[in-house]
């Protein structure tokens, strides 16, 4: 497996870093090595928040991402600005697609854009965005199978919010598929 | 136990309940908050006590009230609270207490920042605190290590009667790993000389770090100085990591390390012999291998999250004879495996290689 | 035939105290010692020795003893009665120790509602150190750190530690006494008792204040000391008690 | 009541606050003695006229003195 | 002035009130409590302020706080107190401030005892605050020297904005001696950054140790290392006794020095040809001296009042081709010169000499 | 024609609040910094950012400003004042800061008389460091550290500072006050220039104590974050004068 | 009394504070904007209606809102 | 001349600090290097004090003498008993008249046995038995002229105790040669 750089930022609230955590629980049921590392303190007082994950099959070297991103999840457009220009060659960016009526500054990377909100509200839950999010990120990392996926999200928050799981777990497939 | 995803921080704190440990006190203070409030969560239901505490120094002070009547207790804090704490640390050296403190150390000095620095290492090791003590360091490079290093943290408290801290930076307290637990509790007899309030039944017990007579400080201080070097003898640790036919070595500790094996691996793959020594115990600091190692290097290449202070103690154990090069970064930047890939080439060109 | 009416009571150890002649510390910790024994509490405490004068009263108190950093005894205190609910925990503090560096940690042992008993010794003077300005020192006297006598515009007039702390929810009794002549040694020892017993009850915070003598730091001799409790301390420093939750029980 | 007091002498410090507070006036401070630890000890000059009442008991910070009382 | 017979902690006080000191800030502690009293007396007179603070934490805040709006001020106390001083003491270096902290030492660990010890050289020399920062240490070995260096404390303290320790043992802050002060102020400027209520007529100032970013707060401290290598290459003092032909090297500091001098005197007279380097500064510590020193020694005998905290550095200065022995006490002991002089011959017989 | 009937003060810099949305800290900061451009005080003050979510209030106040460590800002202030006696000098502290790390600070600036105005923003949170209790936390509130609700048999009831700092002497005027609507910041802002008239007049200590919010810590919307001082707090910590020494006379 | 309301739109952060305040209700989020720092600001959706009470600017926390009042 | 280490020892009260003081001002005024140091803290919360001094023509090495002896003063028991065998062979000792009803347990070393009490009273003071140890010591030590010797005492009590400095120079007179 070639190395996966992740990186989902977004407002607080939005739940980049259940993403990020959802990806690194997928990489454990796959015996990856991963690590999960948030931001964290007053620098979440602006109102955004990001966590890298790596996953590797070495053991991971450096848990915080200065380069390099394999993975951009952006889910709105300060993050997007912070991080876009730190994405690999060749790298994936997932974004909302509201995000991006000019063209992106970099030509090198492939895009999936996705209809975050549209897609939530179709799924049963506008709280369900980052559902979708995690679809189209597990869908463009072509790593892990859907069914892992969707057993994270069960393990994660089907005791939290059973009355979500549905809207959750269609949301991830809209996610997945519909971009 | 199962393996689990867990934040550095919590981690810490589930590990030190699990070990056995019964009382914790802190204070609220970025990058280790998640572990006070772990211990908040969970302390009670575990049979053990939660205190918030008004303060670091307070904090300290409770640490040093429940060990001193027999309680497996432990602290946690981050660079300027472990700073308040050094009187208290003193005092459990000077009154032999057993005790874990877990400092997540940020960027200073002063207020600073709050992200993952190494600047706190002289704080560490050197004390702070007054007078002729030592304080066993451990530092951990992964949520795994930092949970097994809190458990052999406790294990060292309680056998010699010290404090002990387990020193990591903020990355580790802050990133998810997945960990197992070692679910069994730690093994220890109940303490003779514990204040417990048990003289109906034996004679009565004094914790004290006063001596008035200079005789007795000086035995005592003679005392302490015996434990400390068995504590040198057996409690040095440290992980050698493609040494084997090494002609260089990089010396890193905590998370740099990590990075610094990439850069080793980097290194490797363009067929230079390159290798890590990683202290684990930062006090006692790994100073004889290194000195065996060092006479076998072109040169010797420390990377550190800080202007260079485990360097010192690398030179120490060095002396001249081998060159011995340091790369930091400070303030919360992390320097990255080709960043010190390309600061290695640098001296190597030097020495015309 | 003899009846016993007053002997050394086993709540003190044999070492003689190390306090200048005529110091009230002493008079103190027997009253201490003597409700411990009487309370049956002297197997099961734990005392904390601040660091003033009463740093050796580790030697004296006969019951587990651990000495504090100074100021912060009621916080070594709060870690071992957390960890040993059942057991009897109290300080011993000088005003220094207490209402000077010590004052976040007495309190907050006040807010958190410790079940502890503080003994707090209130002689308006750094005693140990050779006599230094407390912040109960009284407006006007002379001590080495106010060499002019205590100048309330500049050093601020004294602060009430039991009227200040009866204010926090969490104290349940606080009683000011003296020991000044044997009425008020009588009194000082039931106010100590309550205290004890209170935290027999397990009723949360409770502090007695004890007006005491620092003839060699006052420069007087200690029958003047005496005297000067009565006719200084006790205005500024008014006997009694300023909490009691159980009273309206 | 008739009272029997006695010292620890070599505990005395020599401070007079049980002299002072005794109400039948029967202690002093010895001046022709210096006691193990350098004081001029306490002592009753007319121990017959204690009356058992144990003020200078109550005062004496060194816990100096006992106190009996002859029952009759 | 006039030469007068003075105690040490008085001519400290004295000294700094005449070199133009103006807010002292103290709690009492044993054996300073002269300084404070001292200056209790005669700080107002003199047009400056003194209070005692409720701590040793607010004193040395009161000291940030002076020194933030630009007064030239200090604090002084001892072992224990000084540890609580620390996060202090990092937050002035990180706000670049000046200030002096004068530390009369005593022994430790914990509440220890009174009596005059070194055990506090780590916790002078190494911070044991947070973070990456360095605090020059003057050690003084008589009342005179104790005088000047308050002096040049305060000078170099204004010049590198930074606080500087001057660090007595309890005989120096005890001790009367002959003194001679210099009686003019140091001349030092206004200074312009500041917090001082004047932003009517500049721009307003702030003083500030934090930095967020972790760019500002590694440049921040890049210039705070480009500063502590400037204070190492202008600020390092040492004295040297009898070294120009000697074969054997004492290093000791403080009032030991002055008893290692007899012992020099002795060995000298019995032929020996042995000398004593005094380190003055205990950071910077005068490692270059030391080590071109000692590629001329036969061996290198360093004497303390502690367990061993300056032998580290003089290990490091000297590394392995010279021997460097060790001859300690503890606890408020202390070394006689004939002590010193059979412990030295012990290690000149091994030596077959 | 028109007049203004409110404008931004030019006690603020033009720098935008870092503080969440709907947070009172704001308005805190704007009347302390009204209140400076009215007394013309703002050329010559000195304030003292404390650590907590106003610790980068050295960037908003537009004067001199020295960031102090946490809890110290009484100290802080005590040795700029006593250098410079002239100047006005201010603490801006949060409950964390101030009734629990700092409480010997506050008590002694108090006890000193210090002639420093302290404002003191009770949000019964810590809420810089992610919104743990503090010491002002009320009984049964969930915070990140009481997660089963402030039990106050193990934590205690919450402190009253400002009842408390009214028992010392040398406090000169003390007075709660909050922002939750219109009227009450106006009362707010006629405190808060009555502790700064204070100190112009060399009374000694002040403190102005503002019931505040963190929507964000007590997990709430901003509007139901001033309910809930309204409901919760405010019969907790009653509003009003706590000591005014002024008023006699 | 009429009174001119004026946002610093940029420095809004959507609170609802003033909105609420306001006693002739004439304030709103406005949700088909978003400002430059994330946020819906609120605009006075009635402006003429204003009094110049400066309710919303005494209860805004970021210091957004100015009021004039037109003198007649 | 030959170095001096004096060590001069009582109850506190006594004025031994001071005696050892005024050997110290005698020492400076008559250029000799000079030091003096007390015992100090709780130490002397048991009712004792002590300073040893030392004066050389070389600078001081050892301020605190830890053995060797020349000169001790002990005004009472306990101090004698302390630092008696710390005194040099062929040391001297001077102490107060009364203490020593039994002999010495050193042979070896001069004692100048002298009646403080009675002196002092006769010159007019009881307080002054210090000055009539210091008259002692001064005829001792035989290094320094008796006449410095008073202006030291001029100079360090004449302003502040005047009334008494008849009484001192008498109570030294006496010291000096009535032993
Ligand atoms: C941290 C610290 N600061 C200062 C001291 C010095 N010190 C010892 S006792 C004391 C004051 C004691 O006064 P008080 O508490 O009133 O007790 P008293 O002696 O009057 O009974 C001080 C300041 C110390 N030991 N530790
Ligand atoms: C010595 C020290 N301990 C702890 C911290 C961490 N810390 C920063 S802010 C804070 C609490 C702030 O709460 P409060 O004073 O109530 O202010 P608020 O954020 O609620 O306005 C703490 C504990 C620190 N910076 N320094
Ligand atoms: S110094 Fe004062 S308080 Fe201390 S023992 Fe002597 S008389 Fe008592
Ligand atoms: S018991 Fe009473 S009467 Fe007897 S000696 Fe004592 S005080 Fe005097
Ligand atoms: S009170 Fe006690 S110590 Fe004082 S004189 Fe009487 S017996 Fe002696
Ligand atoms: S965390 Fe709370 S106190 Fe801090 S800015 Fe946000 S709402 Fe305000
Ligand atoms: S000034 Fe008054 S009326 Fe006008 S918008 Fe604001 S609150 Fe409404
Ligand atoms: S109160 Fe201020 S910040 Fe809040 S919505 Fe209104 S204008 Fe915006
Ligand atoms: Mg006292
Ligand atoms: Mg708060």
């Amino acid at each position: 497996m070639k190395p996966i750089k992740l990186v989902c930022a977004g407002f607080g609230g939005q739940g980049v870093l259940s993403v990020g955590q959802m990806v690194a629980l997928l990489a454990m049921k796959n015996n990856k090595e991963v690590s999960w590392m948030p931001s964290y303190g007053p620098e979440m007082r602006g109102g955004t928040a990001n966590c890298h994950v790596v996953v590797d099959d070495q053991p991971i070297a450096a848990p915080i991402i200065a380069s390099g991103i394999t993975h951009l999840l952006a889910m709105n457009g300060p993050s997007l600005d912070k991080f876009l220009a730190k994405v690999a060659p060749g790298g994936t960016v997932i974004v909302n697609k509201a995000m991006i009526d000019h063209p992106l500054s970099r030509t090198d990377v492939k895009v999936i854009a996705c209809d975050f909100p549209g897609l939530a509200e179709e799924a049963g839950a506008m709280k369900s965005q980052n559902m979708v999010a995690f679809g189209a990120l597990i869908y463009a990392m072509d790593v892990f199978s859907k069914e892992d996926a969707k057993d994270v999200i069960l393990e994660k928050f089907g005791g939290k919010k059973p009355e979500l799981n549905e809207a959750n777990l269609q949301a991830f497939e809209f996610g997945y598929s519909k971009h | 136990m199962a393996k689990q995803l867990m934040k550095g921080n919590e981690a810490i704190a589930k590990a030190a309940i699990v070990a056995g440990c019964r009382a914790y006190f802190g204070y609220p203070i970025t990058p280790q908050n998640e572990l006070c409030e772990y211990m908040a969560k969970y302390m009670r239901s575990s049979g053990g006590v939660f205190v918030q505490a008004e303060s670091e120094v307070a904090a300290i002070n409770m640490v040093y009230g429940a060990a001193a009547s027999g309680a497996l207790s432990m602290t946690s804090s981050s660079s300027p609270g472990i700073a308040l704490k050094q009187e208290g640390i003193s005092y459990c050296a000077g009154a032999e207490l057993p005790a874990l403190i877990v400092s997540v150390s940020r960027g200073g000095p002063g207020l600073g920042g709050i992200l993952p620095s190494q600047g706190d290492y002289n704080q560490a090791t050197r004390g702070g605190g007054n007078g002729d003590y030592h304080v066993p360091v451990f530092a951990p490079a992964s949520i795994q290590e930092a949970a097994s290093l809190v458990r052999k943290g406790l294990i060292v408290a309680a056998k010699y009667r010290n404090p002990v801290m387990v020193l990591a930076d903020g990355v580790i307290g802050q990133m998810m790993e997945p960990v197992e637990l070692d679910p069994n509790p730690i093994d220890i007899e109940a303490f003779p000389w514990a204040a417990d309030g048990n003289s109906g039944v034996r004679p009565r017990n004094i914790v004290n770090s006063l001596h008035l007579d200079v005789d007795d400080l000086e035995n005592h201080n003679k005392h302490l100085q015996a434990k400390y070097r068995a504590i040198e003898e057996n409690e040095t640790m440290w992980e050698e990591y493609k040494m084997d036919d090494a002609e260089y070595m990089f010396v890193a500790y905590g998370t740099p390390s990590r990075i610094t094996k990439s850069a080793v691996d980097e290194l490797r793959s363009e067929g230079v012999k390159v290798g890590l020594l990683r202290p684990i115990s930062l006090w006692p600091f790994p100073y004889e291998v290194i000195h065996r190692f060092s006479k076998k290097m072109k040169f010797i290449f420390v990377a550190e999250l800080s202007s260079g202070q485990m360097l010192v103690d690398v030179k120490l154990a060095v002396g001249y004879d081998t060159p011995v090069h340091f790369y930091g970064r400070m303030g919360g930047n992390i320097f990255e495996p080709l960043e010190l890939v390309a600061e290695f080439k640098k001296h190597q060109e030097v020495l015309g290689q | 035939m003899t009846t016993t009416v007053f002997k050394k009571t086993r709540g003190l150890t044999d070492v003689p105290f190390t306090y200048c002649p005529g110091c009230t510390h002493g008079i103190i910790h027997r009253l201490v010692a003597e409700v411990l024994e009487e309370l049956e509490l002297l197997d099961t405490a734990v005392g904390i020795a601040s660091v003033g004068c009463s740093v050796m009263s580790y030697e004296f108190f006969n019951c587990d003893m651990i000495q504090a950093a100074h100021g912060r005894a009621p916080a070594v205190a709060t870690g071992v009665k957390r960890t040993h609910p059942d057991k009897t925990v109290f300080t011993y503090q000088g005003d220094g120790d207490m209402a000077s560096i010590g004052a976040a940690e007495i309190v907050h042992a006040a807010h958190r509602s410790e079940n502890i008993t503080v003994i707090f010794v209130n002689n308006a003077i750094y005693g140990m150190t050779g006599g230094q300005m407390a912040p109960t020192t009284l407006p006007g006297h002379v001590t080495t750190t106010s060499p002019f006598g205590r100048d309330t515009t500049l050093q601020g007039e004294p602060i009430r530690m039991s009227e200040m702390l009866s204010t926090i929810p969490g104290s349940y009794y606080i009683e000011r006494v003296t020991v000044i002549d044997p009425v008020s040694v009588r009194k000082a020892k039931t106010a100590i008792k309550k205290a004890f017993q209170a935290q027999k009850d397990k009723k949360g915070f409770s502090m007695i204040e004890v007006l005491s003598t620092c003839n060699v730091g006052w420069g007087v001799t200690p029958l003047d000391a005496l005297k000067q409790i009565k006719n200084d301390m006790i205005p500024y420093y008014p006997l009694g008690v300023y909490k009691d939750k159980g009273a309206n029980q | 009541m008739r009272g029997i007091v006695t010292f620890d002498e070599n505990r005395c410090k020599g401070c007079g606050l049980c002299v002072n507070v005794c109400p039948v006036h029967i202690l002093e401070l010895d001046q022709t003695k210096v006691n193990a630890i350098g004081y001029h000890p306490s002592h009753a000059f007319a121990p017959e006229k204690c009356i058992a009442c144990a003020s200078c008991a109550l005062m004496c910070p060194d816990v100096v003195i006992t106190v009996e009382r002859v029952d009759q």
